[in-house]
């Protein structure tokens, strides 16, 4: 059963110097209780479609496309709507946790808000609440009168993470959880999410730039490059036997411990990441890389079918798959 | 006006940065403590400065200070010396000196040789209107700024937000004598059409009404000091609540408020405005010594019987016992201030209250 | 530090030579009234053309003890020697110093002034040095940071480079002093994945033509499998094991390095340990590990008979030799059991 | 209800504030003036003439040697019903003769007493050396039985109220730095006065004293410039009261400075010891244009010396060949004559042609007159080949500079003159120069010349008036001739006050007299004004914005409410579509 | 190197005019700064201190705005226009070097406080504290007082007072600045004190010094105006000094509007284009230190 669905999602934001194509077509869905990873170096536009789901994205920005939540056209809600969807439905666990709790005031109190917000608890049972939220990602209860800056980055990591489950939504937006944390509390953290999850059905959408994490944590996984899916499909495949270049290029880039392969060899992709405001015609990728052909500065390339559930929009993906030859995609 | 505009960062910015730390809850009442204390003794070392350094800088005058005390008048010889011998004079700079501080410690600021009072009388007579004038005025200036900043923040850019911004730095420019004049030529004399219905001399009128009367008689007395007042002071506090607001709502959280679900303004009133307040309220204590600056020029104009007027008229004779006392008792006083808001600052913001 | 010493590569006890050396190195701060013993004891030694990695958790000590091995941090005890001779602190000492190791941080865009084009910060170092030549040197070291042609990146500015060209710009930087030593402080970390590779490559490149020797700090394992020969895991402020990479990362002896394996993505157990991070203001006695050690609190280190020295006995400082050690009391006893 | 309603009330605008409601200690010129309204002297001034005519005092008698007098005080009550007695004024001398601190206001008054005694109602006062300025004694009588009990003069204030007085008005209330109040004195000896309050306002700046009074807030004020005289005209409802006044304004001249021991002190230009040159820098002086100028015609260009031709008595002022005219040419041929060549520049020097006429004019800061006043003569001198340049100082240096160490080569100054002219005559004489010592003994250029001793000396013992105004005139005269001091003019005393509120007042001297100005309560004793309608009196200051006032405050919360209530709809309509 | 250097300076001019370019406002301030600086710089060319002088006023007095006297006239006959034009140079002389002064000192004692560690640091900061908090015009106007009010102890009276803020200022930027990595770099590379105090601290903290030097000279004007209205200056003609000449001569209650207003306008449009420049510098120049330090 589709939970979520985007239909061609594109987000443009306005700058001074022009306009920056963040999000291109962007086409996707989630069943209800999967896990979907999202990768991508930076600058890909993982935060923007990420907070695009819940119009979070700056004034300045404009959204195209469909987004479909429970069947219900996110774009099309009222401002009263959109915000009772917010976090009862959707939540979201920020990049950088350090920045997004409120530094001065105290933790039980910003987990309690939506909750409050939303109408869902009296304050009293709201304290209980916080007190279970707090139990349920391994904090202490005491915590809660605690202000952010006495905690170290995991303990504000598992904070967002207790608020994101506040008011039981259906679906939690990860992006990049776990990035600028040391690896053993990463490791941690990822547990953490790995087992609520799958304790209380909930979707999961994590963004990371990390494949080999994704690979671990989520049952698929999408691959952005310039704002594009370059690849989608079942995590394991994806990171195992990547058919787009760049996403063969991510999967290199971490090796595995003991593999000989990669001992004294690190593998990386040349080139610069692109400009979005100066996109390379044709396949974005092309200038980077390693495979390209004559026609890819000029050739439009799309998601084909690469295999089973899976999509690449590569070249050489859709000359080994017939079918489509017809044009077509998802 | 002394400071760039927005500069209101107190030394917190730092000591939030320093964040991160993971010890357990700390017995927050101890550090609170020390600090009060460390701020104390820095607060108490300053006003030793002040002691001293008013000491030199008034021993720097030229001539015979009795003889400048005399203003050109008669003086008998026996009347110079006696004053000169009241005056502690005759005695060497270093006894002068220890003298003079532990006056100061009594709280002995000397005497007015102009009202042949002790200074700190006067002064006390005095300090009531001041503080009555500043106070309000800093009261209407602080909503004011804050209000109208956190409007123009909120909505950067919009129209309200440029009018406001460009009327507040076009009142920041102007010199507040120069404001007070036209404001007294306008709704005090009268210009044309506009009658002059605001009094603008004094605190009271000679026959105020009492009760409620009386009240209002001060209060129409004091609409355009104030108004002159606030003018010139409250585009500091608009533009740096605006621009701290511009700050906080870049910040992440704000977002994170906005994903879960609050409206617009429950996002400002629980989470922008709060956190944009920390250094706009320092910044209210800091420029204490700005408002003064402004209401001794106000009080000049409109004749308002405060510490401003008193301390003006002490550089006009010059009565030099009166000018150093009042020169002290606010430069102290606006030390105290400073130390006061560092303290609040520090019960307000938890970063630094554990830091 | 007088020139001659640059030239001399002394051998240490083992017979091995090595160029920069730390010694039984302690470093403490005062952190808010405490004493944090950032560093605590550490032998370390790099040779000629040798890569090695320093990896451990954040908070550990591993920027302190790079930091005090270029000189920017002095040493409580011990001492940091390079080619057989202990640095002086003296200004002029130290800026000869300068020249031999060279620095690389983690983050490119703050190490580079916003403000200096490319050319004015790889120049800067010839100049504080007052090299002769400085155009050829400066483009030269682009040039071997990977940065061709260089005269098209002498005008740009950091912000208009991309992630991967900056790190080659600070790389670049160090290479014109011609540095002996590279110390690089987590030079991938805050790089996007597909640049990772090209920047360690370089690395490794450096090495093998200019025979380059590095120290690099990490917390990633990966990145020491990348390109590292030996490896120190470092915890609390001492390196709890060291060794060829190969054997250290295949078959950790000690706990904590094995916790820290396990927890790759790839690895089929996990073991995560639990706790706080430590806290180098607040050592432990005995082992100090164990208060967050999985062997001692599986009760395998009590089957063994060591839990008690675990918790009561501190552990030699390991010293700096090539062959693979652990600093574990469980270790030790399941080796000579062996 | 007004409390102001149907009474008298004159308000009278002052741009000083009081410095001391205790006569022993006060010096502002507000707090003499308020006290002459409140104590009796010995003597006042009369009406007409000026002479000194009975006050407290009903009539005097001077022993032949002229050292003692005896005054007889008249039988009167103080406010509190107590009477006046001849010990009264003992104290009050007495207390000044003894106590350090009662010196302070009139110190030099008694310097000449060897003794005071009472004795019923007579008071007998013994003088140490013959002084006719005797009755023109400037202390106020105090009362004995309220003032005895003050232990610490120095510190006391005198701000008991209502006050104890013999004068027209008792003091009822001072708010300091803002306003007195005086009510009419019932058992005044002269009867009451017309009215029932006086008020002294204050003002921090002319101006707004100036528009207080076109707005009707105070009735009446004196001690104008002309700026602010100017201001007042054209306004229907105000009587510009432009009369002769008791200034006159003339420059000091350095003419060899000296200290009492007769050693040279300070650093003035050789040139000015030469009586020729300040004769030909007299010449030089358009007075005329500098009335016209910079008193906006203001005042009187002044043929005579420092005493102003108000005091008709003492006026002195040169006519024919004494006179000095302003004659450019005249002036250029005495400095030729007497050697001062003229250099290439135009700038003459002294004849052994060692320096340059180049004088320092010394004037205070802040006093825009007076730097529209050197610049004139700067102009007038360099057309007689003498450089001119300004220096100016702040009022602590320049009493310092020009009185005590003599670093100046012409300085302005001024005085107000009493009725009697002694103590301005006494600012030339010998003694008054600095002591060795560098005290200060409150000179006027430094002058001492014998002819002036003597003649100052006679007139002290010259107890017959018109004798005595004949010796002060040839003091005038040496004054003139000799040029330690150049008159330049007497700047006009300068008043206002509204005719509409105002409906008698007779200045002192009676014809075209001063108002406010006057040494003498004669003005505010006889002043009458409109009784006011509903409260007018009250001060529209308060009483008439009152209505204006509510009425903008209930505008004004009426605009804000609205506001509010449009802004909050507004919010809430948008609320829900606003991001 | 020198061409690598110029290109690089023409660059980074070129870029900060092209962001300057857009604060319209700041740009309007930029030419009303800069034609008012002009006309006082070529003054002297036109007219002399004699406009100045009672002696050669030769209009009328007071007399209104009129094609003769677009600004009309003062109590002596004097032309408005010229009194200003020739008092705007006192008046942006004091401002510029009373800035000058308070921004040298706060230059020097910020950076020293920021980039000494230890004692000397924190006393330099205990000393610029406690000079912060001294109320600044009363202390302009005391120093004025004490020790005469030429346009010299004007200039330090301003300066006096006023560095502290600057000094808060740089020290901040600095201590923000030198936590940056490449500081550390730069240390790593051999560089000593003054190499990163000039190569790196200073070109740093610059910008925002121009920011606050504009600022400064805005406020400068503003106090001398202030001390000069209130009569403890005794400077030749400036703007402040018009104005107390305009109140002295009750310009205000004869009705002279012109007198009154001119000089006020013109401290108000110079005051005004001051801080609307330095703001658009500070909004072009922060965002880029800012990003410098992200
Ligand atoms: N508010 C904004 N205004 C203009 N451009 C923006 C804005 N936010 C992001 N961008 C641009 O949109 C593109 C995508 O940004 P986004 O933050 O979504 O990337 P990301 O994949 O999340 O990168 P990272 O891994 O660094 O978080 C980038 O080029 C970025 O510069
Ligand atoms: N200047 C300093 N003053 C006080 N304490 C310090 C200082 N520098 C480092 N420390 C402390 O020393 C310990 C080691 O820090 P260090 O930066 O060396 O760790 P690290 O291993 O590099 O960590 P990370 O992986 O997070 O960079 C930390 O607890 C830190 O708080
Ligand atoms: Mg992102
Ligand atoms: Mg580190
Ligand atoms: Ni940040």
């Amino acid at each position: 059963m589709t939970f979520l669905e985007l239909d061609d999602v594109s987000v443009t934001y306005r700058i001074a110097a022009g306009e920056v194509p963040a999000v291109r077509g962007v086409s996707l869905s989630l069943d209800a209780g999967a896990a979907l990873g999202v990768a991508g170096e930076s600058g890909s536009g993982k935060s923007t479609l990420a907070m695009a789901l819940l119009r979070l994205l700056p004034r300045g920005a404009r959204l195209g496309g469909r987004i479909l939540l429970d069947g219900e056209d996110v774009l099309a809600m009222k401002w009263g709507r959109l915000r009772a969807v917010r976090w009862a439905e959707a939540s979201i666990v920020f990049q950088g946790a350090q920045h997004g709790l409120n530094p001065v005031r105290r933790i039980g109190d910003q987990i309690a808000e939506p909750l409050l917000v939303h109408g869902l608890a009296r304050p009293e049972a709201a304290r209980g609440r916080v007190a279970e939220l707090l139990e349920q990602v391994g904090l202490p209860t005491w915590r809660a009168r605690s202000y952010p800056h006495e905690l170290s980055g995991g303990q504000r990591q598992r904070v967002m993470i207790a608020m994101a489950l506040a008011c039981s939504p259906r679906l939690i937006i990860a992006d990049e959880p776990t990035t600028a944390l040391d690896v053993m509390v990463q490791a941690q953290v990822l547990t953490l999410i790995k087992q609520l999850v799958a304790e209380n059905g909930i979707s999961l959408i994590m963004i990371s730039h990390d494949l080999s994490v994704l690979a671990d944590v989520c049952d698929q996984l999408a691959v952005m490059y310039a704002g594009r899916l370059v690849e989608h499909g079942p995590a394991g495949e994806v990171f195992h036997e990547a058919r787009h270049p760049y996403s063969q290029a991510l999967a290199a880039a971490f090796p595995t411990v003991g593999d000989p392969a990669s001992r004294l060899a690190p593998r990386g992709l040349g080139g610069d990441p692109p400009d979005p405001m100066r996109l390379p015609s044709g396949c974005s990728f092309h200038p980077r890389c390693p495979v390209a052909r004559e026609e890819c500065p000029t050739l439009d390339v799309e998601l084909w079918p690469a295999g089973a559930g899976r999509r690449a929009a590569c070249v050489h993906v859709r000359e080994q798959s017939p079918a489509a030859t017809k044009g077509e995609t998802s | 006006m002394t400071t760039p505009l927005e500069s209101a960062e107190p030394a917190v910015a730092q000591a939030a940065g320093s964040s991160g730390s993971t010890g357990e809850d700390r017995p927050a009442g101890r550090g609170t403590l020390r600090y009060v204390a460390s701020k104390a003794g820095g607060a108490v070392l300053s006003i030793a400065m002040v002691i001293v350094g008013t000491f030199f800088v008034f021993r720097l005058l030229p001539g015979d200070p009795v003889r400048n005390l005399a203003q050109g008048r008669r003086m008998t010889p026996e009347q110079l010396d006696l004053e000169r011998r009241r005056l502690g004079l005759d005695k060497p700079m270093l006894e002068q000196f220890f003298d003079f501080v532990g006056q100061t410690l009594r709280f002995d600021l000397g005497t007015s040789y102009e009202y042949k009072r002790p200074v700190l009388d006067l002064i006390g007579e005095r300090i009531g209107a001041t503080l009555l004038l500043t106070g309000t005025g800093l009261v209407i200036a602080v909503s004011l700024g804050i209000w109208q900043g956190t409007r123009a923040g909120w909505r950067h850019g919009s129209r309200f937000d440029r009018v406001s911004t460009g009327v507040s730095l076009l009142l920041w420019s102007v010199p507040t004598f120069w404001l007070g004049l036209l404001l007294m030529m306008t709704f005090g004399v009268g210009i044309g059409p506009i009658p002059g219905i605001l009094p603008f001399r004094g605190i009271e009128s000679v026959d105020a009404p009492d009760g409620f009367g009386y009240l209002l008689d001060v209060a129409a007395h004091m609409a355009l000091p104030c108004l002159t007042l606030v003018a010139v002071v409250y585009a500091q506090y608009l533009l740096v609540m605006r621009s701290s607001l511009l700050e906080e709502v870049s910040q992440d959280y704000v977002n994170v408020a906005r994903a879960k679900g609050l409206r617009d303004d429950e996002v400002r009133r629980r989470h922008a405005v709060p956190n944009a307040l920390l250094p706009t309220v320092t910044l209210v204590f800091m420029r204490i010594g700005f408002i003064v600056g402004g209401a001794v020029t106000v009080e000049y104009i409109f004749t308002w019987p405060g510490l401003g007027q008193l301390f003006y008229e002490a550089i006009k004779v010059p009565d030099f016992t009166l000018m150093q006392g009042t020169f002290m008792l606010i430069t102290m006083s606006v030390i105290i201030m400073n130390t006061l808001a560092d303290v609040v600052y520090h019960v307000l913001d938890p970063r630094v209250r554990s830091a | 530090m007088t020139e001659t010493q640059a030239s001399a590569e002394p051998v240490t006890a083992d017979g091995r030579s090595t160029l920069l050396e730390a010694r039984d190195l302690h470093v403490e701060f005062a952190a808010r009234g405490r004493r944090a013993r950032a560093v605590d004891g550490v032998n370390l030694a790099v040779g000629p053309g040798e890569i090695v990695a320093l990896v451990g958790e954040s908070g550990c000590g591993k920027t302190t003890l790079a930091r005090t091995l270029l000189g920017l941090e002095r040493p409580t005890s011990g001492s940091v020697r390079y080619g057989g001779t202990e640095l002086s602190y003296r200004s002029r000492a130290l800026k000869a110093y300068r020249r031999e190791v060279q620095l690389v941080l983690q983050d490119p865009m703050g190490s580079l002034n916003p403000r200096q084009t490319v050319y004015e910060a790889v120049a800067e170092g010839p100049r504080i040095h007052g090299l002769p030549d400085e155009r050829e040197i400066v483009a030269s070291a682009l040039a071997r940071a990977g940065l061709r042609p260089p005269e098209r990146f002498f005008l740009r500015y950091p912000h208009e480079l991309s992630g991967g060209q900056r790190q080659r710009v600070v790389i670049a930087g160090a290479l014109a002093l011609d540095p002996k030593v590279l110390i690089a402080d987590e030079p991938v970390a805050s790089l996007d994945a597909s640049v990772r590779g090209e920047i360690l490559a370089l690395l490794l490149r450096l090495r093998d033509d200019l025979g380059l020797s590095a120290l690099v700090v990490t917390h990633d394992l990966g990145l020491a499998w990348n390109i590292a020969d030996r490896v120190a895991v470092m915890y609390l402020g001492r390196i709890v094991e060291s060794g060829p990479v190969e054997q250290v990362l295949t078959a950790p002896r000690h706990p904590y390095t094995q916790a820290l394996l396990s927890v790759l993505p790839e690895s089929p157990e996990r073991v995560v340990l639990t706790g706080e991070p430590p806290d180098p203001t607040r050592i432990p006695g005995g082992c100090r590990f164990h208060a967050r050690c999985q062997v001692l609190a599986s009760g395998r280190a009590a089957e063994a008979g060591v839990d008690g020295r675990c918790r009561s006995e501190p552990l030699a400082v390991l010293p700096a030799v090539p062959a693979a050690q652990a600093a574990c009391h469980y270790a030790q006893v399941a080796e000579a059991d062996a | 209800q007004e409390p102001g309603a149907g009474k008298k009330v004159l308000r009278v605008g002052a741009t000083q504030a009081v410095d001391s409601m205790n006569p022993f200690l006060a010096v502002r010129i507000v707090s003499t003036q308020v006290h002459r309204w409140m104590y009796g002297f010995l003597t006042v001034p009369d009406s007409k003439t000026l002479q000194p005519s009975p006050d407290l005092a009903e009539s005097w008698t001077a022993s032949d040697d002229g050292l003692t007098w005896t005054f007889k005080i008249r039988q009167t009550n103080w406010s509190d019903g107590k009477p006046v007695t001849a010990e009264d004024a003992a104290w009050t001398f007495n207390k000044i003769m003894t106590d350090d601190a009662a010196k302070t206001a009139n110190g030099p008054a008694v310097e000449n007493f060897e003794s005071v005694t009472a004795n019923g109602q007579d008071l007998v006062i013994k003088l140490k050396a013959p002084q006719a300025s005797m009755l023109d004694n400037p202390i106020p009588i105090m009362p004995k039985h309220a003032w005895e009990g003050v232990t610490d003069l120095a510190n006391f204030d005198g701000d008991k109220y209502p006050s104890v007085s013999s004068g027209p008005y008792i003091a009822t209330e001072h708010k300091k730095d803002q306003y007195i109040k005086l009510k009419a004195n019932p058992s005044y000896w002269r009867g009451a006065p017309k009215i029932d309050e006086l008020q002294v306002i204050f003002y921090d700046n002319p101006q707004a004293a100036i528009a207080g009074l076109k707005k009707g807030d105070i009735d009446l004020i004196g001690r104008l410039n002309p700026p602010e005289f100017e201001a007042m005209k054209g306004d229907p409802n105000i009587e510009q009261w432009d009369t002769q006044g008791r200034r006159a304004a003339y420059l000091q001249i350095n003419h060899g400075a000296t200290t009492t021991d007769n050693k040279p002190v300070g650093d003035g230009h050789p040139a000015l010891k030469d009586v020729k040159v300040r004769q030909a820098l007299h010449h030089a002086i358009d007075k005329q244009k500098l009335v016209d100028e910079v008193w906006g015609g203001l005042a009187r260009p002044a043929d005579g010396s420092i005493v102003p031709p108000m005091f008709k008595d003492f006026f002195w002022e040169a006519t024919g060949d004494t006179k000095v005219t302003h004659d450019v040419a005249k002036a250029n041929q005495i400095l030729d004559d007497a050697g001062y060549k003229k250099g290439s520049d135009g700038v003459r020097t002294m004849p052994d042609g060692k320096r340059k006429l180049e004088f320092r004019f010394t004037i205070h800061t802040d006093t825009p007159i007076e730097d529209k006043l050197a610049e004139y003569l700067a102009g007038f001198f360099k057309e007689i080949g003498i450089t001119l340049t300004t220096v100016k100082l702040d009022s602590s240096k320049f009493s310092d500079e020009t009185g005590v160490a003599a670093t100046f080569d012409i300085a302005i100054s001024g005085w107000s003159v009493n009725p009697d002219p002694e103590e301005i005559l006494a600012t030339h004489l010998c003694s008054r120069r600095p002591t060795p010592a560098g005290e200060g003994g409150g000179t006027e250029s430094f002058y001492c010349d014998p002819t002036f001793e003597k003649l100052y000396q006679e007139q002290l013992k010259e107890l017959d008036r018109t004798k005595r105004a004949g010796i002060i005139k040839q003091m005038l005269e040496r004054l003139y001739t000799d040029a330690p001091v150049i008159a330049i003019y007497y700047p006009n005393n300068l008043e206002g006050y509204r005719k509409d509120r105002v409906t008698a007042i007779t200045p002192i001297p009676e014809e075209k007299g001063l108002l406010y100005g006057g040494s003498s309560y004669w003005p505010f004793y006889t002043v009458d004004v409109a009784a006011s309608s509903t409260g007018g009196s009250g001060g529209t200051d308060g009483g008439g914005s009152n209505t204006g006032l509510i009425a903008g405050v209930v505008g004004g919360v009426v605009v804000l409410g609205l506001a509010a209530f449009l802004l909050t709809r507004r919010r809430r309509s948008a609320a829900d579509d606003r991001e | 190197m020198t061409s690598v250097a110029w290109a690089r300076r023409r660059l980074a001019a070129g870029r900060f005019w092209e962001s300057f370019r857009r604060e319209r406002a700041g740009l309007t301030g930029l030419v009303i700064l800069l034609a008012a600086v002009a006309a006082a710089l070529v003054a002297p060319l036109f007219i002399d201190e004699s406009v100045t002088s009672v002696v050669s006023g030769t209009g009328a007095k007071f007399a209104p705005p009129s094609l003769d006297e677009p600004f009309g006239t003062d109590e002596s006959g004097r032309s408005i226009l010229l009194m200003v034009w020739w008092g705007s140079r006192t008046s942006l002389l004091i401002g510029f070097l009373a800035a000058l002064v308070s921004i040298v000192i706060g230059m020097v004692v910020g950076i020293a406080a920021g980039h000494l560690r230890g004692w000397a640091g924190a006393v330099l900061m205990r000393i610029t504290d406690w000079f912060l908090v001294l109320p600044s015009l009363v202390t302009a106007m005391v120093l004025a007082a004490i020790l005469g009010g030429s346009t010299f102890t004007i200039i330090m009276a301003i300066g006096v007072t006023t560095w502290p803020a600057t000094a808060r200022l740089i020290r901040a930027q600095t201590l923000s600045v030198e936590a940056r990595p490449y500081i550390e770099r730069s240390r790593a590379l051999g560089g000593g004190h003054w190499h990163i105090t000039t190569r790196h601290v200073l070109p740093n903290v610059a910008p925002l010094l121009l920011a606050s030097t504009t600022l400064e000279v805005a406020s400068a004007i503003v106090t001398e105006s202030t001390l000069a209205f209130l009569g403890v200056s005794s400077n030749k003609t400036s703007w402040g000094t018009m104005l107390r000449a305009s109140y002295d001569y009750g310009a205000a209650t004869q009705g002279a509007w012109w007198y009154i207003l001119v000089p006020g306008l013109c401290i108000l449009a110079v005051v005004m284009a001051f801080t609307l420049c330095g703001r658009a510098l500070e909004a072009v120049l922060n965002p880029q230190l800012r990003r410098a330090g992200a």
